[in-house]
């Protein structure tokens, strides 16, 4: 399907965020690549997709109405085998249903388990005099702790991607503190030129949130992706419904 | 875009609503372009006179007798649209609108403001205003606001969407002696924005550093543009207010601004080389060194004091404004070793001693200043019984001539004892201060404009 | 600590090394206590000598006809020992040691200093000093140093361990009419040191704020107490250099000090109540504040302006300084809806119009001042054609009477339009700034006390 | 044995700083408390430790020449059974002996393993000037990046190490985001204190730091803690040896 359909029509429905999945289609076209991924309807294909994409695989809800997946119990990580894999499908359902009992739940997310990397962040938003603005900082929870961020507009270079994250002070930790390896910069600095491509493209999308970004020394993983949608389109076609 | 030269240079200038009754906002403007020495053919207009300052008054813009290039209009807000018409039927090609009353009143007024900006449009012209104090041009020379009083000839552009700060700031710069080439009043930028005058103010041969105090941007994207292509060419220093929450609330108060974030603010200006100031005196300290001196080359600074104390804190504030303190080749350090007295310090900071007259500071100096390995150079002097403010100021500035390309600043502390020599400083454009702060604090501003032209620099020979 | 009465108020002072040559060091001391005022005995000490300056002179301090309780050593300094053994002889409790050529020269002038400071001790003298400037006292009055000139008498005690310093803000106080309690320039602190002068200045009834520029603490146990003690009488500012690595090197290669961490600084201020002032400028920023106005109650901070421009800059800084803007009660806000011209702001920050004139001010600090949630207040003025910077000054003037509890500052923005009006605040004792940013820093580091005091009350309330 | 005579004799061996199970020793008499640990020379000691403090547990190298255990391959955490602890505690002395080659491994150290907790570091040194500092500040390997810290002179009371504490970004972790419960403050504020006085009473130590102390809702625990001893004293015992 054409991305720019497929968020059209979410609006349509007066939904106000793309489900993890979709976020993931969308962010593809535009040269961002997440893991292996896919979305099941039921722990039988789950397991399939599980075992063709390698064991440790991670599953999570796909709901429109959970919103932070963890703190509803909707996210199991870290599973090594098909057993394991059935256990944690239905007790993440449970504990999704105990949580959210209105949720409706779309089906689940089983992605390939990362590797331990740097955590960062990559976000946008749009400004209503300068447009499109990216983001860039350390990631994980501690984010809006320690705001290590440092921003741009979005139609920027290269040069100018590199010298945001130099702003940082997690760029330190990219660069590879104690023995560890320098993480991918260019890497990093052309997911936020995409990040920026995809705001100005996509009018109808007005924030979207990359947390946590898993730098390598010769890639980067997108672990979670929260797509918004402009509220007051949302809402139109809400009302138009 | 176009350019503003029939604005800023016109052969003709109109008043419409000029005033015989002195004090009234109408006299001031017809006194002030006279006043300002400006040469072009001056008509004011207004229905019951026939003569004003001097000058014949015509009943209508229409009943100019030569062309019109540029109108100040001051006539109450509900005549606007109509003398606007008029000078579009007149062929006016500038227009300046001092009247208050339009979109800063509410929605009423914004109403009358996009009939406003209609008629300019529909017959071409540029439109200053509504809402503002006017501009003035020291270089033409025109005065076209209703300021008291003219700037001194100098090379600051200074822009302002405050009416009142232009008119303190000009008060002001006759206080300290401070030159400009342009002051710009913006009013409720209707048409002509901060853009339009930055790119003006960049091709200006007469104006060296640009200088905005801005509570919004009109025009996001013609901005960047603009500001990109600008900072290029020249430095621009803006004090961008609103930035606080309550100071945004403040500001869409008072101009109904509906500004942007203060992290695109921020992106932005950083993007487009723009130096952001972060106070009315740095903006102002920032104007002087750009105006008076050149860009610094690099980071390592050089200072020489005739007292510790002083030396110390300007050296901590060299590391906390990211400059560094240079490191001199061992030529340098000879030569000071061998002339200066033994327990001077010959090392960076270097101390020439309470008992220092003009010719050892100049004989340091001259060394400091050869040095390869420094960028820009401070002298700081506290007074004692021996010292020699003004000997001291001339030798800086026998100095300053022979290296023209190294910036000289001076931190002078002191009351009546250094008074003379703090003028003759400031008189010889070496910038002096009576704290070493606020030198430092220009000289990092200055340096971070070094590398931005080096980076934009690169940046167009690379691609 | 034992008290520096005799110090400070001697009923006699001799001059070791008086001169009858003008210019030498020892003959401007002898000139400057006799023109300070002091009104008890001065002794002249010079072997070659009869009379100086009108007064008799010694061959030794030995033959004083009186008992001396401050004697000024300014001999060269091999002579210092010998002198300061005299002094012991003749009963003398105090010395400043003017002289130079001790610690600060290396090994062997460390040497010499401690003989000096065990002959001190062995006499049970205190000694300021040596290589300094000496002290003055304008409540004495007293100028025992070689200052040129004498303070205005004011409530400022300045302590700084850099002469020159004290020699430039001396002549710098004049120039801005402010007036200081006490100057004393600590030189090599090798007997008495900045806790010394705290504790003293804590004390002084003729004191309200402490300032000092220090390199280093002498004694660090010792001023945490110190300092601890007296911040909860009064505030005490400091500028601390050295902070930074290259200016950690130029201060040891100064004074030899061997300086603790900034982060021991930083810790040991914070915990003794220290306000630690980040430049020269707000040093004696907060100096003035804290000497003429109130220390405020809160954070809530009023905000009157003739302008929307200052206004939203000092918004801003508010919220920059960790301040608050005060929120007006619902009467106040009636109040000012009901009297202010329709488009005024009512709301914080208040903007009475460009053409407030001294009436429309007053009436707005009125209501302002008696509002409950309102800990201090700020005046902003920028000249127009209608403004009364005079009489608004004196409406500011009485109001600062009419709420005597309530810190008022000004920011008075121009040049001669605002000069008499700056001038009648200042004297009036409401600190008077050319911008808006100063003010507030002030304010926010008066508010840091307010803050302090408030934790020590309950801290000792508690246990 | 008397804690200041194991400081002095570790002086006297030339040796500059003490071993984990040394510095818990210390720290214990300065009532702060570390997770149950033993400290074993063999394999089979340590399984009986590991069954009476029970699993999961964590074991460590203890050699004076390996300081930064982790660097090398000196710890396994998460160790679940007694399984895994003997693989562990082998795969970990090969490891070790494969870094450091030369290194005097004087046994191991077996710690019970404890569960997520905030992490915060408490640190401390002696300055010239003004005696003991103590610091507190955002714990893990981020610490020396994220510059997330705030320091005191030792003698303090619970007010102002409160007052300390509360300057951090990691004070916002610590009160309770998103659904977590605050954590114990008044503990960690106690800690500082004890901190203080431990380098106030022995002037042959120059610089402690506990990095990561986890922090629960009602408890704390220092998970490494490593103490350096004053090297001029350290250097005059090593001559007089
Ligand atoms: C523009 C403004 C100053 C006019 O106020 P004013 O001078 O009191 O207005 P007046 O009604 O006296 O009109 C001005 C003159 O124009 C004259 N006039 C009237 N109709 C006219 C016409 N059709 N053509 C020309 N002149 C005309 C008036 O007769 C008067 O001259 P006079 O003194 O000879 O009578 C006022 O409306 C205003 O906007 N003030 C605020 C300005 C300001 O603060 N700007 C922003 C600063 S940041
Ligand atoms: C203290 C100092 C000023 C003396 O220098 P000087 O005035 O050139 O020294 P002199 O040799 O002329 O001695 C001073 C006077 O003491 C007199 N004197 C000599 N022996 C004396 C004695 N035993 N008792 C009293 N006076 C004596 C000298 O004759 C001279 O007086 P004169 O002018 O009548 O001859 C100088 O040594 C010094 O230290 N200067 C630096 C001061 C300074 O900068 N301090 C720190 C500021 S931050
Ligand atoms: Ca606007
Ligand atoms: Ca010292």
């Amino acid at each position: 399907m054409d991305y720019k359909k497929l968020v059209k029509d979410v609006l349509k429905t007066g939904r106000s965020h793309l489900l993890e999945p979709e976020a993931y289609y969308v962010c593809g076209e535009f040269g961002i690549t997440c893991p292996q991924f896919n979305f099941v309807a039921n722990v039988e294909d789950g397991i399939d997709a599980a075992r063709s994409m390698g064991f440790p695989v991670v599953v999570k809800v796909v709901s429109p109405q959970v919103i932070h997946k963890t703190d509803a119990g909707g996210v199991v990580t870290g599973i090594q085998s098909e057993e394991q894999f059935k256990n944690a499908y239905s007790t993440m359902l449970e504990n999704v249903r105990g949580k959210v009992p209105d949720a409706e739940i779309y089906g689940v997310l089983v992605q390939k388990s990362m590797p331990q990397g740097v955590e960062v962040a990559v976000g946008g938003l749009r400004d209503p005099q300068f447009g499109p603005v990216v983001m860039f900082g350390a990631g994980g929870t501690l984010i809006e702790v320690l705001q290590d961020v440092s921003f741009r507009l979005a139609r920027l270079d290269r040069g100018e991607a590199l010298r945001q994250i130099r702003e940082t002070k997690v760029f330190k930790i990219l660069q590879g503190v104690r023995r560890n390896k320098p993480c991918d910069i260019v890497a990093l600095a052309d997911l936020i030129i995409h990040a920026g491509k995809l705001l100005e493209e996509m009018p109808e999308i007005s924030e979207l949130d990359f947390n946590p970004v898993l730098a390598y020394p010769d890639y980067y993983s997108i672990v979670d992706a929260r797509i918004v949608l402009s509220s007051e389109l949302a809402s139109v076609s809400t009302v138009n419904k | 875009m176009d350019s503003l030269t029939s604005f800023f240079n016109p052969k003709s200038v109109a008043v419409i609503g000029a005033s015989k009754s002195p004090g009234k906002i109408g006299n001031v403007i017809v006194k002030n372009i006279i006043s300002s020495g400006y040469t072009g053919n001056v008509f004011p207009v207004n229905p019951k006179e026939k003569e004003i300052e001097g000058l014949v008054c015509y009943a209508s813009v229409i009943a100019a007798p030569e062309p019109v290039e540029l109108a100040v209009i001051s006539v109450p807000a509900p005549l606007v649209l109509d003398m606007a018409t008029a000078c579009g039927d007149r062929g006016v090609k500038n227009l300046v609108v001092i009247t208050a009353g339009f979109k800063e009143t509410g929605k009423e007024g914004l109403r009358l403001e996009h009939k406003l900006v209609e008629i300019c449009r529909s017959y071409k012209m540029r439109m200053l205003g509504p809402n503002c104090v006017g501009f003035m041009d020291t270089h033409t020379p025109l005065n076209a606001s209703f300021s008291t009083g003219f700037p001194l000839k100098g090379e600051i552009a200074f822009i302002s969407q405050s009416g009142a700060m232009v008119l303190s700031i000009l008060d002001w710069s006759h206080s300290v002696g401070l030159g400009f080439s342009k002051f710009i009043s913006l009013g409720n930028k209707a048409d002509l924005t901060e853009s339009h005058f930055i790119e003006n103010a960049a091709d200006d041969p007469h104006t060296k550093v640009i200088l905005c105090y801005i509570e919004d941007v009109e025009n996001g994207p013609l901005f960047l543009e603009t500001a990109r292509r600008a900072s290029r060419k020249k430095p621009i220093v803006i004090l961008k207010s609103g930035t606080s929450q309550a100071g945004a609330r403040a500001a869409s108060s008072h101009t109904g601004a509906l500004a942007g974030s203060n992290i695109a603010y921020e992106a932005a200006f950083r993007q487009c080389g723009v130096i952001r100031a972060g106070s009315m005196p740095e903006l102002f300290d920032l104007a002087i060194a750009f105006a008076n001196q050149p860009v610094p080359r690099g980071e390592r600074v050089a200072i020489i004091t005739n007292s510790g104390g002083p030396g110390i804190v300007a050296t901590d504030n060299i590391e906390l404004k990211n400059l560094k303190m240079a490191r001199f080749t061992r030529e340098t350090v000879e030569q000071l070793r061998k002339e200066l007295p033994a327990e001077s310090n010959i090392y960076n900071p270097v101390d020439v001693l309470g008992d220092a007259k003009a010719d050892r500071y100049r004989f340091a100096l001259d060394k400091v200043l050869a040095d390869p390995g420094v960028d820009s150079a401070i002298v700081l002097l506290c007074p004692g019984g021996v010292t020699e403010p003004v000997d001291t100021a001339r030798a800086m500035v026998e100095m300053n001539g022979t290296y023209p390309a190294k910036p000289l600043f001076a931190a002078y502390m002191g009351g009546k004892q250094i008074e003379e020599g703090a003028k003759l400083l400031s008189a010889a454009k070496i910038p002096c201060f009576p704290f070493p702060e606020p030198v430092i604090s220009s000289i990092s501003g200055m340096t971070s404009y070094h590398r931005i032209k080096n980076a934009s620099g690169n940046k167009e020979r690379h691609s």
